[in-house]
């Protein structure tokens, strides 16, 4: 494994060596994304801080998430920690697993819909606020209109940040990419930047479409800015050296480690989290005044 | 198989009444012709035999009939109504069946439903009813053993059947299901002399039961053996139209190989 | 071994002589679908063995109900796959169908009944549609389905932004008609302690119809001619193209079936659901025997196929692997799986009689 | 074409001298058995004939000697060193060019590229160097012509030729290429009677050249033209296998048929 | 019309009577490049027409250098197309290609040279395996690539998430060799005003090369031949093995090409990428006249092919639509283009001379 913060023998929330308990995470990652290995990262570190046994599976399509969390329910875990993607399609299912005496603790995303769930607590970033907030950073910049870049045909949470920027600023226009090839998602950006030279300002939702957005911009010879949601160590020196403006960083480390951590701490001690209300990991900048702090982070793999 | 080809045939059949008749009939494929100014009519109780080089058209012009390609020029007349077949189906529902040279059979079926195929027993008229499977096995075995054919397996895939084993199938298909008008394009070419034998015997059988017969060969003996009336195709176009009073075995053979060549062959290569 | 050989007397030996009637157990082995039902039960054991949590009856009939939502189009797919064309379309159709359902309902307040059977018309239309296009200009049908799905795909995404202004549909559970909808297309029974849910049922009673269709009657044989040599098929008089289009159809019925089930069952859909399933119908199909030149294979292989895949995707989550290498894993299955099929078909005519 | 054989025949054949033998053959597919107890031997400068009915196992003999499909039981001698063919590029490096009765040509490709296909003209042995495509063109087309088959456009998919053209250019390419074994599974049953006397004068021609040839055939009439050894297989045993010098074309037809049933029938239908 | 028609004297008609010579017009219809060709015309006058900023020459460039990362692995999977069999492994291998590139050579500290071969190895190892495996056991290559596709995109995860500890490989900027394979897989020549990235010369080079082999040799002449009819070609001793499993080879030699692009162009490279390009390689073989059943086909009708997807995709982009359409777009560009390319096929044989 790769970079865990320097622990201490971990001790959490009042117990620690081996705990006994199995969790298990269920999320719609679409395999093989940064942004969703920090998840996993935190999780696995609050398991192993914990002492408890994480089994983590994942599935884009909703429907098939919740025939995963079904199966945590046959196989009898301890916990369930998911997202809420797609909270009508799940809200049924995870309701089974608080009936079957299971507690389910939601992050990421679904935070009107968490307590309707049965969730005993939720870890998120508001995506429209964020979205919201970034649109309102390229304003006081001086954008005159806005590209959106959505890289997930149909996901909800990425339709809400780019809605997000809209409210914020409504000349906003969206495109859609394909996020599994850079060099689609780079012509693309290209395309768009010829067709409309009103644009001055580039919101990627990925950190990894952001780095293409930048060579985007300078083989179309753009003057535009860019910020873009998420983080990872390219884009954070991209951010240092001035290419990228903000990213915005919801930490995602945070969250899998809370949603892990909130788990325990119930079974444990009966502890919940929020006060009742979902706790925001997010919406935090990254951009030169503090990536400079915030980047050995980003190198082990921790932010 | 006298008795399944009278069983089947259709009882309205007047001996030498046209069934088919083709009026300067002509074919292009794309940019070949293959086809021109046939004329051809198919009498119901007559064998009319089409001969030819490889090439000249032969199965061409039974395709157009059968209703597999349609014809660009000229006029086709089935019981003196003019047609132009969009698919075999449309041949079939006036009576033609035919047994193609090169398309006759689905490799990976088995035998029994190859031969059933398109002319289903079923239960009821329901499209969904039972097929009667048994009956169906049955029948394809006895009829394939009228012609001397004993499948090891009347459920193997038909492609595991030698090639000549498998024209037999379809032959005694079209035989079975044939009840105006039987087309067979080259069915003894894949044959042994029995067989052969065995398939001659069934045309002359269906000339007798008052269906009319287009008979397409190589073989001016076969053809002579069982023909009223020949036509020789060279090129597309046809060069001989006699009835047998009008023609002798001989000159067949010398319009449809430049004389007799196989007597010439025997003495050149004599030793 | 169990076979009998009959042979006939000497003095005939042009009749019947190197006859053969194979025993059970080689006519059994031959079926399209014993090798992938080897392959199930191979598969299902390994994991009973290495996943303590798949070994309780609730496990076995959440893989069961995984199962059935690829399943029940993967009978369809299988029908068409051996009457010898493809279907991409068949993911995305089946949220076509449920975001038709809803949205047409939502919008215009009435009972959800009237928007279920306008859907079911609508997509046996783009059946049809598809069908008849392949049939009309002889483009592969890959490609004639591709096309439908990019165009339904982008549709899903542009009406329902356009009527709900987000992209996932209206929630119909507080509609009229939802009750008894939701009892039909996503009921659950329980027995005991274990949760069966319709749809399980359903794909049975699919399966064995559509095995009984193929099997016994004049359509399931035209349906294995126009797979294994449609000019021939033709030739005979089959109507190859309406059993063509007939097939098409088929797939897009069992799409909105499904489709209906996505909704009753999660209630609101995701304009982006469903793409990439097309692919999973495929496998399931091959993976139960069927071929994919068409002319071969069997629904009841297909259901199997659809089990192994249920089987194989939970199963892992069940044992606990790394959930890095779960795609692998999942391909090592498949690969054993297709081997195992294809050792026990060897099986079955290696076995001499003569 | 006399000449094309001996300019492509091995000069080191020596007429008599065994090429091939099978000693006990044997064959089942699966649980079909088709051949058993073969014994032939194919000498150079003589045509082995082989005869029987449809189904009794003639094309899996050959198939066997051109390592289509491998023997399950006996032995297969070639040159005196036994062997078991895995691929038919193997028995064409042994000389045994084969000529079969189903599967002949890749339709879609051009005639030309059909009659080089596996012995294409290169300008250097390198793998990647350009073809001679004018030269293959023009050769190709000298045998067709050779043969008296014309095609209409040498570079025409040869899906679009007639099934007998389609033979033709299957046996040209054999007769070209076949530089000491040369094996034919039915070439005449398609063709016309002024092809087939073609096909037999290149048979005998190839036998005058050194070869050793396999004609497999229905006609006893074409065998005995050409034939110096003759084989009858029933059922996939032989029941016959005897010298020209032994055999009459009479006993050949009747123990292939059953008899002179042809001029039997030739009474039974005279009307 | 432009046809000759030589008739032969009336004497010798058994001669060369009705032998044609084709017309140059009919001859160039007949090709299967050409409705492509044209289909591709019909797009590119479209969007001129409809798309303002499609006009300007960087705008062409864009496009050629999103045609040609397609381009290039589409060359290779329309010669293994026309060779019968399909490699859904040629998305994943590309990242597959860069990710061992980069992590091998980051790990030991050494000459990125040094992977790049290393890397070129393994890929041709893993095409070697797809096309043994497929020979050798008579399964279906969809299935034994879709195994590998499985195994390929789990292992891309597994292995970079072992080696690096994150979902992405590391970055080779700074490492030796970095400049010269940057320079062969990702320079970008500036001509005046646009800029050429190398990859599009790359791509034309491969197309030209591939048709040469397929017109001009004899490896090209067995490409047709295992594709159109593998028994036949067997039995007039073609190499039918060897032949495919080069064919299979050739995707990944193209595919580490592209791989190796992503890689010096892009830097990082994420473990998931390269999904779901195989279909997009089908499509763009297919739209370019590729047979899906093999035996047909020209590798300048895939480059053509590629032009079209890339085309169309920006298109839409430069045309500023709405972008929730953009898929019906492509869909509805897809059926277009293939329903030209059928349109001009069918004139080429329509046309008489007789
Ligand atoms: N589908 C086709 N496309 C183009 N040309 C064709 C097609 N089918 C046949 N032809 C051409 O038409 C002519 C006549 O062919 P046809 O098959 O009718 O001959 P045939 O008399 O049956 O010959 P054979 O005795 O060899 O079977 C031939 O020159 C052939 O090349
Ligand atoms: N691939 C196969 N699988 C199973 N059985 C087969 C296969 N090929 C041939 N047979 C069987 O082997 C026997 C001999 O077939 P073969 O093709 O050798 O006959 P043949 O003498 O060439 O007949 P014909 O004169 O009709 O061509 C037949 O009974 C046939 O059904
Ligand atoms: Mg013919
Ligand atoms: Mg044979």
């Amino acid at each position: 494994g790769g970079g865990a913060p320097p622990s201490s023998d971990s001790s959490g929330g009042g117990g620690g060596g081996n705990s006994g308990y199995t969790f298990a995470m269920i999320t719609h990652e679409t395999p093989g994304d940064t942004f969703w290995d920090r998840i996993k990262a935190g999780a696995n570190q609050a398991a192993k801080d914990t002492g408890s046994t994480l089994k983590y599976s994942s599935d884009p399509d909703a429907t098939k998430q919740a025939v995963l969390i079904q199966g945590a329910i046959d196989a009898k875990v301890d916990g369930i920690a998911t997202t809420l993607v797609t909270p009508d399609a799940l809200i049924p299912t995870v309701k089974k697993a608080v009936d079957a005496g299971i507690p389910v603790d939601s992050f990421n995303s679904g935070t009107d819909f968490y307590q309707q769930a049965g969730s005993i607590a939720h870890f998120s970033s508001d995506e429209r606020l964020a979205g919201q907030q970034a649109g309102a950073k390229a304003k006081a910049d001086g954008a005159t209109k806005i590209l959106c870049t959505i890289q997930q045909t149909g996901s909800v949470a990425l339709e809400d940040r780019c809605a997000g920027v809209k409210d914020a600023f409504p000349n906003t226009e969206n495109i859609q990419v394909n996020g599994a090839d850079d060099a689609a998602v780079t012509s693309a950006i290209q395309a768009k930047l010829a067709q409309d030279k009103d644009i001055n300002w580039i919101i990627t939702l990925g950190a990894a479409q952001g780095l293409d957005g930048l060579k985007a911009m300078d083989a179309a010879k753009s003057s535009a800015k860019l910020g873009t949601f998420d983080l990872n160590k390219e884009a954070a020196e991209a951010v240092q050296s001035g290419k990228i403006q903000f990213c915005i960083d919801q930490q995602p480390y945070l969250q899998g480690y809370l949603a892990v951590t909130q788990l325990y701490l119930y079974k444990q001690n009966g502890n919940l989290l929020g006060g009742g209300k979902a706790s925001l990991t997010g919406p935090t900048f990254v951009d030169k005044t503090n990536v400079d702090a915030i980047l050995p982070y980003i190198n082990q793999n921790t932010r | 198989m006298t008795d399944t080809l009278h069983e089947h045939a259709d009882p309205n059949l007047h001996k030498g009444e046209p069934l088919v008749q083709m009026v300067d009939v002509g074919k292009t494929y794309g940019a070949i012709r293959a086809l021109k100014g046939i004329n051809l009519t198919v009498n119901a109780g007559e064998v009319s035999c089409v001969l030819g080089d490889n090439g000249a058209g032969k199965s061409t012009l039974i395709k157009i009939i059968a209703g597999l390609h349609p014809h660009n020029e000229g006029q086709v007349l089935v019981d003196g109504q003019p047609v132009s077949f969009s698919s075999p189906r449309e041949a079939l529902a006036h009576g033609i069946a035919t047994v193609y040279q090169d398309l006759a059979v689905v490799s990976l079926m088995e035998v029994w439903r190859n031969f059933f195929l398109g002319s289903e027993m079923t239960g009821s008229r329901f499209p969904l009813s039972g097929l009667k499977t048994k009956d169906m096995k049955r029948i394809a075995d006895e009829e394939l053993r009228k012609m001397g054919i004993v499948v090891k397996n009347i459920d193997q895939p038909i492609g595991e059947l030698s090639g000549g084993q498998r024209q037999c199938v379809a032959i005694a298909r079209a035989v079975y299901f044939g009840a105006r008008v039987l087309i067979l394009d080259e069915p003894t070419a894949a044959l042994g002399v029995k067989q052969s034998g065995v398939v001659l015997k069934y045309t002359a059988a269906a000339r007798d039961a008052g269906l009319g017969v287009v008979f397409i060969t190589h073989n001016p003996h076969h053809a002579f053996l069982v023909g009223n009336h020949f036509i020789i195709l060279k090129l597309g176009q046809a060069v001989l139209d006699k009835k047998r009073s009008e023609v002798t075995l001989d000159e067949l053979t010398r319009q449809m190989a430049g004389g007799d060549e196989l007597t010439e062959l025997s003495h050149e290569l004599q030793r | 071994m169990s076979q009998t050989v009959r042979t006939a007397p000497a003095g005939a030996p042009a009749e019947a002589s190197n006859r053969v009637t194979l025993g059970l157990s080689n006519r059994l082995l031959a079926r399209p679908e014993v090798g992938a039902l080897v392959a199930a039960i191979v598969i299902f054991v390994f994991f009973l063995v290495v996943a303590p949590s798949f070994r309780s009856p609730s496990s076995l009939f959440t893989v069961l109900y995984a199962s059935s939502v690829i399943g029940i189009v993967a009978v369809a797919v299988g029908l068409l796959m051996i009457g010898g064309e493809f279907d991409l379309s068949a993911g995305v159709i089946t949220t076509t169908a449920g975001l038709f359902n809803a949205m047409f309902c939502f919008q215009l307040g009435i009972n959800l009944w009237v928007g279920a059977i306008l859907s079911l018309v609508f997509c046996l239309a783009i059946g049809f549609f598809n069908g008849y296009m392949v049939m009309r200009t002889g483009i592969p049908s890959f490609l004639i389905t591709l096309g439908s799905f990019f165009v339904l795909q982008g549709a899903n995404l542009g009406v329902t932004k356009l009527v709900t202004g987000s992209v996932s549909g209206p929630n119909p559970n507080q509609m009229d008609g939802y009750a008894s909808l939701n009892f039909i297309f996503a009921h659950v029974f329980q027995i005991g302690p274990v949760a069966l849910n319709i749809t399980v049922i359903w794909w049975l009673i699919f399966a064995a119809a559509a095995a009984y269709v193929l099997q016994r009657t004049r359509i399931g044989n035209w349906i294995y001619a126009v797979g294994g040599n449609a000019a021939s098929a033709r030739a005979v008089g089959v109507p190859v193209t309406r059993v063509k289009i007939g097939l098409f159809m088929t797939v897009s019925f069992l799409g909105w079936f499904t489709g209906m089930h996505l909704l009753y069952n999660f209630n609101v859909l995701q304009a982006g659901l469903g793409v990439g399933n097309e692919f999973l119908y495929i496998i399931a199909a091959v993976v139960g025997g069927t071929l994919m030149t068409g002319g071969y294979g069997n629904t009841i292989g297909v259901a199997i196929g659809s089990f192994i895949f249920g089987m194989t995707s939970l199963g892992i989550v069940y044992a606990g692997w790394d959930p890095n290498w779960f795609r692998a894993f999942l391909g090592v299955m498949l690969l054993l799986a297709v081997l195992v099929n294809l050792y026990v078909k060897k099986l079955s005519t290696a076995r001499k009689v003569g």
